[in-house]
């Protein structure tokens, strides 16, 4: 049905507007300098862009993405940040044919029974980070932590995973409310219990209120283990205030490799800003569909080249050697990342310690996929 | 257990202290002019970005502020000339439309000045640290000054109410508008400069919070409801019931958070009790504020009697 | 049940705070019979009005109509049941065409009105009896008018044909004339004559000519309490009426 | 010192006023008489500018004040009584009272808080109630006392004795020859014409927005006629 | 102070006095030649979609009047009743959940879907009226707004059914067994009929006897209580019906998504609701319509326009709230009659 077979379609659906739009800008700017670095051509196809917003909407965002496959006839759509939205557009998008690349989001429905042969996840299954921080506090023989997080699917999703690889006690379980602004209570109970250490995952303003709360209540000399909570999106705001805080993510600016780097300083050079984990994933994005349309010989038709040259994803990722699993979410390394303050005076994470090596999640059984 | 327990109420009144503070300028504007502003939490954004700005500029939170505060003066008389002076006389539904379209314009104009990113304000050296409370407990010094913030504001607001002429204007107009000038009092000079003053407040809320929040887009919109159910629960117009009310939204919802699950485990088995106090938490104030309207069904200090 | 009183009040009273508004109140008024409440300001006229019509509870006391206690009943119950109110500061449906105001107050009364389709503002026979009302206070070339737009005296017009239109064979009236140039006083005083033939009213009122011509019994109340009741002359020579209230203007 | 010409208005686009003419003089008292619905209140709005008019003239002092915002119409020493009482139904007695006083006129009777209070006791007992609590009777007085406190050199009292007790109201008409012979001018709307007889100096008859008769109240009780054409007394 | 909208005047055109209410009046006839209008362009969308080889615009078109229908819901109430609910997106996800949550159970058949979902929204419209009617005015948005909330978070907290994450509905209702549903041209038509019914039912309900003593009670509550109403009863009503069409709504807002989550009966979707009543002009039931439609469609349009297309909406909706008295359909009125009456 699409009229325009010469040239490839991409729509890009981000979250822009509202608290997450930091994300998603990341993520469109890491993937728009990509395509601009390949000439506007992915896979040497004409390439156009179409980038909407979805709100943080589930219903608009479903509109939108069936507007994105079924009027612009677009051929991938990129997207999205979070993941309640990926439930809302994953099943229009797919269901029209075309291909669905999460450059962030990675439920964990979709990558067990809910896993489908046009959706692909470029960053990683959510639980796997919280797992990062659990096997990292296992390691450490912390005896006692302290978890919290904010009291939706996510933050349970996320507690779930840090037990999944942390078998040691678990003192205190602390759901608090979305959009939580005042922690006090919270860390008068983590300075009551004295915890070995603290895993959370705040992510956006939460996380700013409690990392400069955390550090002002004097705390900060319990361990601070968190998830998408302390990165280059919240950093600028929390500064020095995060400064030795834990994270654990598959890449970080200081990855060492050439690509990487290069990817980097370009992106400081373009945005102003240190690139984050929503940068690289949007550029690894664009990378992988290039990859993709190469190997389909630029033939958009041929869906089938197109989807294993998907599966293949032969293309070198700025974190270096990634695969894809059989439930099209990626096989990787995955890091324990530490908050430094850079010589220029900007903030960014920087990787302490490999956590596992070629980790795939923990739903990749539950996949049926041909 | 105990001392936890004082010391959580503590934090309940020190966080309905930080609410009262957001909600003052809302208590001007909403409770006496009788204006719905839906825009109070976007002026609360502007003040903490004025106050980051400010104090980006000159280095020095003091002297941002110092800036920050006349500069959101300014900006609230500026509104109310372009906008607001046009609703006082609508019906409640136009200005909830008008603010409606307020919060869109300013949630995006900042956007686009400051960029999405949320920023950052330092907290000045001498009110940063904390001083050693109960036993373990370290309080911040902050703390200690957002609650003096608090105080005084609560305080003034009720002597400028309650006991000055423009106070008793400020009702007279709300009410009736065209008698009071038909008495010889500019009412329209007065109520531009009293929004001004609530935009103010609203921004000295913003700046006061900046340092231990994140400020960001859309900031204001969390805030925004929590403001209005603090007012609405204290009595619309009433300015000791809007305290007491924020001290009530406070306690609750740090008790509830913290103890509720306690309590619950004492009814029900353990994994049952968290999952209903994870469903309650979240609803407390709410079931507060409709217990309230139930028994009160106008808050707990009706000012505004019924006009005749 | 003959010579059943219309309307029995027996130790009615009602405080706000400190401040006995009514107190110990009882009166007996038979049917057909106008019987004016006069007092002065903040005597509690008014007050006592509220508690007849429901719409203050009273602390103590009982109201009987016709015999049956209607103390507790609400006020809709008790128009039901044929007691009306017209109110001393004008409350009428501002929004509304006048017509509607009265035409409401008859639907009120004839069939229920959780009838959700049929179109009421065209249901002849409740136009018609509205009208009639109107005729009765002359302002059936005011009929289409938004009321708000009514002029004063017009509104204390128009608050006489609501309480007509209830079809109550009481009404109590708190200072129609108030408001009213003098031919609308003339003409509704006049009106008062006729309706006395088929209703009982409670009149409250300030104007003295008014309520010599009309009354049949006048009730004098002075801070909350019934100090004198009689014939008008019996009243108008009661010394103790003139200090408190009438003064000498009256006399004269 | 006020002087009306030609004056014009309407509600929407239903006209009332049709070339109102009338003037009081310094210390002159001056009736506003007519049937409900002549215009007599809509006269009243359109001076104080809470009504713009649509056409004539409003001078005060002969400085044209037409259309101008009511404030400075008051502020050059007009009090309004209005029609319908209109207090502050959320401000107490005493702050209805003092919200809008002023004393920066020299000379003649200046009215205070004590005043007033004297002139109606029954006030001064309920000082700490709203004003929506009062009955209708002491809302008026309030509303005539909150109108003295602005200390006028012209008193306009639309329907002032409206549910005022006959004891009441014959206080009133006395305060009002106390103002009068404290050399200021009183406009008044009140439908007991002859009590105003007793001191007002001129009357103006309004019918359907017209001035239908004006004279001396020697010429008003000469012509007993003028009544009962337009009053009906 | 008055929450009060301006009546559907029946006979009587004078314009309402300004400053107390919020603007004048579409005359009854006005407002249903407007909506037959609007219905019929509705109706030849599709053949305009073929025309111009746009089928999206059906879809679009379809989520526009699910909206159009949650927003005509609530007009009876909040324009007519001056009951200021902000909470009406509980009803709008109770209606939606209803669909999702038995399609989950295997129950796909609509009928009984809508049948569940109009009967827990009366349900829920019931219990919470009753308490919220005691209050009133600003008391009452914000009794709504707490029991609003109280719905999403319940929902949010609900994992059987996806929690925040909401659930992805993998077939549309079923008709009798039939999957019509899934063709996009039905479940406009569906959408646009019930949308129909309900407008001319509402109009009805509001001329009616009942209406009028809702419209009474709004305008002044003591006067109707003196002529002998008891305005809870009727007030009640109007609410449960509204809280139930506008379940209606949600149902058909599932089957057009295909998927449903808490976020739809958050406070901001209950804030929209009402900007598109007021947008349109409220109390003359074809206003919520077009502001539905004006509001939604801008959306669409600035949002391809620029990044920063929000900003361009406040204007509007700020300008439409300052210069426009009545909304939407109150210009077009003024349009019509020329009259100069800002009534
Ligand atoms: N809600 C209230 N709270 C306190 N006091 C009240 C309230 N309502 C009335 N009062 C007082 O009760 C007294 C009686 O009031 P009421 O209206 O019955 O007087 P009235 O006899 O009707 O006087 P008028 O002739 O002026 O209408 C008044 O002094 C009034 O101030
Ligand atoms: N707000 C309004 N809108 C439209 N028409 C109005 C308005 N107010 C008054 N009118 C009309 O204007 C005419 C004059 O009203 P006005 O109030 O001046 O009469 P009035 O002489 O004061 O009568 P009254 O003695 O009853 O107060 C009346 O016919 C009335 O219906
Ligand atoms: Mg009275
Ligand atoms: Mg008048």
């Amino acid at each position: 049905q699409d009229a325009s077979d010469e040239t490839l379609d991409i729509g890009l659906m981000l979250t822009l507007s509202g608290p997450g739009a930091v994300l998603g800008e990341q993520g469109r700017d890491g993937f728009m300098l990509a395509v601009e670095e390949m000439g506007g051509k992915l896979g040497g196809v004409e390439t156009n862009v179409t980038t909407v917003d979805d709100e943080l909407k589930p219903d608009v965002a479903a509109n939108r993405a069936r507007e994105l496959v079924e009027r612009d006839g677009a051929d991938f759509v990129v997207g999205p940040i979070f993941s309640n939205i990926m439930a809302a557009i994953a099943k229009p998008v797919t269901d029209a044919g075309a291909f669905l690349i999460s450059p962030n989001a990675g439920p964990s429905v979709f990558a067990g029974e809910g896993c489908n042969e046009n959706l692909f996840v470029v960053s990683y299954q959510n639980d796997q980070v919280h797992e990062v921080l659990g096997k990292y506090a296992q390691d450490q023989g912390f005896a006692r932590v302290f978890l919290m997080a904010p009291n939706y699917q996510a933050g349970k999703d996320s507690l779930a995973g840090f037990k999944r690889s942390y078998k040691g006690e678990v003192t205190n379980e602390i759901y608090t409310q979305l959009g939580q602004l005042d922690f006090s209570a919270e860390l008068a109970q983590i300075a009551a219990m004295q915890p070995d250490a603290v895993f959370t995952f705040m992510p956006g303003g939460m996380g700013v209120n409690l990392v400069k709360q955390y550090r002002q209540a004097g705390l900060e000399t319990i361990p601070f283990l968190s998830a998408f909570t302390v990165d280059e999106t919240t950093l600028p705001a929390q500064q020095d205030a995060a400064v030795g805080f834990f994270g654990g993510a598959t890449w970080a600016p200081n990855m060492d490799n050439e690509k990487s780097k290069a990817f980097v300083a370009a992106y400081e050079e373009k945005y102003g800003s240190v690139p984050g984990l929503y940068a690289m994933q949007g550029y690894d994005a664009a990378q992988m569909i290039d990859s993709a349309v190469k190997a389909a010989g630029g033939d958009l038709s041929d869906t089938d080249a197109i989807r294993a040259g998907l599966e293949a994803a032969d293309f070198d990722s700025l974190r270096g050697e990634i695969a894809m699993g059989p439930n099209h979410y990626p096989v990787q390394d995955f890091y324990l990342v530490k908050v430094a303050k850079r010589d220029d005076g900007k903030y960014q994470t920087e990787i302490q310690e490999t956590i596992f090596e070629d980790y795939s999640d923990a739903y990749v059984d539950q996949c049926k996929m041909g | 257990m105990f001392n936890l327990f004082i010391l959580q109420a503590l934090n309940g009144i020190q966080f309905g202290i930080l609410l009262f503070l957001v909600a003052a300028g809302l208590t001007l504007i909403f409770g006496i002019m009788d204006l719905i502003n839906l825009a109070h939490g976007v002026l609360y954004m502007v003040g903490a970005y004025f106050v980051a700005m400010f104090t980006a500029m000159t280095g020095d939170f003091f002297l941002g502020l110092a800036i920050a505060l006349p500069a959101a003066l300014l900006f609230g008389i500026l509104l109310e000339i372009l906008i607001f002076r046009r609703l006082y006389e609508r019906d409640h539904l136009d200005q909830v439309l008008a603010t409606f379209g307020l919060i869109l314009i300013l949630n995006e104009g900042v956007k686009m000045i400051w960029g999405a990113a949320p920023m950052s304000v330092q907290i000045p050296a001498i009110l940063s640290g904390s001083v050693p409370l109960i036993g373990f407990v370290q309080y911040p010094i902050f703390r200690i000054a957002i609650i003096v913030a608090g105080l005084a504001t609560a305080l003034g607001l009720y002597v400028l109410v309650n006991h000055t002429r423009t106070g008793m204007l400020l009702r007279a107009g709300a009410t009736d508008g065209p008698m009071v000038s038909a008495l010889g009092v500019d009412i329209k000079r007065l109520f531009m400069l009293v929004f001004g003053l609530g935009a103010m407040l609203a921004g000295f809320a913003g700046a006061m919070v900046a340092p231990i929040l994140s400020v960001e887009p859309g900031m204001g919109d969390s805030i925004l409801i929590l403001t209005f159910v603090v007012i609405v629960i204290g009595g619309v117009g009433s300015v000791r019931g809007a305290f007491v009310a924020a001290i009530l939204v406070g306690l609750v919802d740090t008790l509830g958070r913290t103890f509720g699950p306690i309590l619950l485990r004492s009814a029900m088995d353990a994994s049952a009790a968290g999952q209903a106090g994870r469903t309650l938490a979240p609803m407390l104030i709410y079931i507060l504020m409709a217990v309230v309207l139930f028994l009160r069904p106008s808050g707990l200090f009706p000012a505004r009697a019924a006009a005749v | 049940m003959a010579g059943e009183p219309h309307l029995e009040v027996e130790g009615l009273s009602k405080s706000f705070g400190a401040l006995r508004v009514t107190d110990n109140i009882s009166i007996a008024v038979p049917r057909g019979e106008l019987h004016a409440v006069i007092g002065p300001n903040g005597a509690g006229k008014t007050t006592l009005i509220h508690q007849l019509s429901g719409q203050l509870k009273s602390d103590f006391g009982r109201i009987r109509l016709e015999g049956a206690d209607i103390t507790r009943l609400q006020m809709p119950e008790r128009v039901r049941r044929g007691l009306a109110r017209s109110f001393q500061i004008t409350s009428i449906l501002d929004g509304f065409s006048v017509l509607e105001n009265v035409a409401l107050a008859v639907q009120a009364r004839s069939g229920s009105s959780f009838r959700f389709f049929a179109r009421a503002a065209s249901e002849a026979a409740l136009n018609a009896e509205a009208m009639e009302a109107l005729a009765r206070v002359n302002l059936i070339d005011r009929a289409h008018r938004t009321a708000a737009n009514l002029s004063h005296g017009e509104k204390r017009q128009l608050e006489i044909a609501i309480a007509l239109a209830t079809g109550a064979e009481l009404l109590l009236l708190d200072e129609p004339l108030a408001g009213t140039s003098h031919e609308e006083s003339a003409a509704l005083v006049a009106l008062m004559q006729e309706l006395k033939a088929s209703h009982t009213i409670i009149l409250v009122e300030h104007d003295m000519e008014a309520v010599f011509a009309l009354a049949d019994r006048v009730s004098v109340l002075v801070y909350g309490r019934i100090i004198a009741s009689g014939t008008p002359a019996e009243v108008r020579d009661d010394p103790a009426v003139r200090a408190a209230y009438l003064g000498e203007e009256e006399a004269a | 010192m006020l002087a009306v010409e030609g004056l014009e208005a309407a509600y929407g686009d239903s006209r009332i006023l049709f070339g109102v003419d009338l003037a009081v003089g310094a210390g002159e008292v001056v009736t506003l008489l007519g049937r409900n619905g002549m215009g007599k209140t809509t006269t009243i709005k359109s001076i104080f500018g809470l009504l713009k008019p649509r056409g004539g003239r409003v001078a005060i002092d002969g400085e044209d004040f037409t259309g101008r915002p009511p404030h400075l119409i008051a502020q050059k020493g007009l009090g309004l009584v209005p029609e319908g009482r209109r207090v502050f139904p959320t401000l107490t007695v005493e702050e209805n009272l003092v919200a809008t006083h002023r004393t920066e006129r020299a000379g003649a009777a200046k009215w205070t808080l004590a005043s007033v209070y004297k002139l109606f006791p029954s006030l001064k007992a309920r000082r700490r109630n709203l004003g929506s609590q009062l009955s209708g009777g002491e809302q008026q007085m309030l509303a005539i006392g909150r109108a003295l406190m602005t200390n006028p050199r012209l008193v306009v009292l639309d329907e002032a004795t409206e549910g005022l007790a006959p004891l009441v109201r014959a206080e009133i008409w006395k305060c009002l020859e106390a103002i009068k012979d404290a050399g200021d001018a009183i406009l008044v709307i009140d439908k007991n014409v002859d009590a105003l007889t007793r001191f007002a100096d001129r009357h103006v008859v309004i019918e359907k927005g017209r001035v239908a008769w004006t004279g001396t109240t020697e010429e008003l009780k000469a012509t007993p006629d003028i009544k009962d054409r337009f009053l009906h007394v | 102070m008055t929450l009060a909208a301006s009546d559907t005047k029946d006979d009587a055109a004078e314009p309402a006095i300004e400053n107390r209410r919020g603007f004048g009046i579409v005359s009854r006839e006005g407002a249903a030649v407007a909506a037959t209008i609007l219905f019929a362009a509705l109706a030849l969308l599709p053949l305009l979609a073929s025309a111009i080889d746009d089928p999206f615009l059906i879809v679009t078109a379809t989520r526009i009047m699910v909206f159009a229908l949650a927003a005509l819901a609530l007009d009876l109430v909040l324009g007519f009743g001056a009951m200021v609910s902000f909470g009406h997106a509980a009803f709008l996800g109770i209606g939606a959940y209803s669909v999702a949550i038995l399609s989950s159970h295997g129950v796909e058949d609509i009928l009984v879907q809508t049948l569940v979902a109009l009967g827990t929204a009366s349900l829920f419209a019931l219990i919470t009226g009753a308490i919220s009617l005691r209050t009133s005015g600003v008391y009452f948005i914000m009794i709504t707004l707490a029991f609003g909330q109280m719905a999403y978070f319940f929902m949010i907290s609900l994992s059987a059914y996806g929690g925040d994450d909401g659930m992805t509905l993998w077939n549309r209702s079923t008709v009798l067994g039939s999957d019509v549903l899934e063709s996009d041209l039905v479940l406009f038509y569906v959408v646009l009929a019930a949308l129909v019914l309900a407008f001319f039912a509402l109009r009805a309900v509001v001329g009616s006897r009942f209406g009028r003593v809702l419209r009474g009670t709004r305008d002044n509550a003591t006067r109707m209580r003196a002529i002998g109403f008891s305005p809870y009863s009727y007030q009640l009503t109007a609410y449960v019906m509204s809280g139930a069409i506008a379940a209606l709504a949600g149902v058909f807002l599932a089957n057009q998504t295909e998927f449903v989550s808490p976020a739809y009966m958050n406070w901001q979707r209950s804030g929209e609701l009402i900007v598109m009543v007021v947008i349109g002009g409220m109390g003359t039931l074809v206003g919520p319509i077009a502001g539905a439609i004006a509001l939604l469609l801008a959306e669409e349009w600035l949002a391809n326009l620029w990044e920063h297309y929000k900003l361009v909406l406040g204007v509007l909706i700020v300008c439409l709230a300052l210069f426009t008295r009545g909304g939407i359909a109150g210009a077009a009125r003024r349009l019509f009659r020329g009259g100069r009456h800002g009534g």
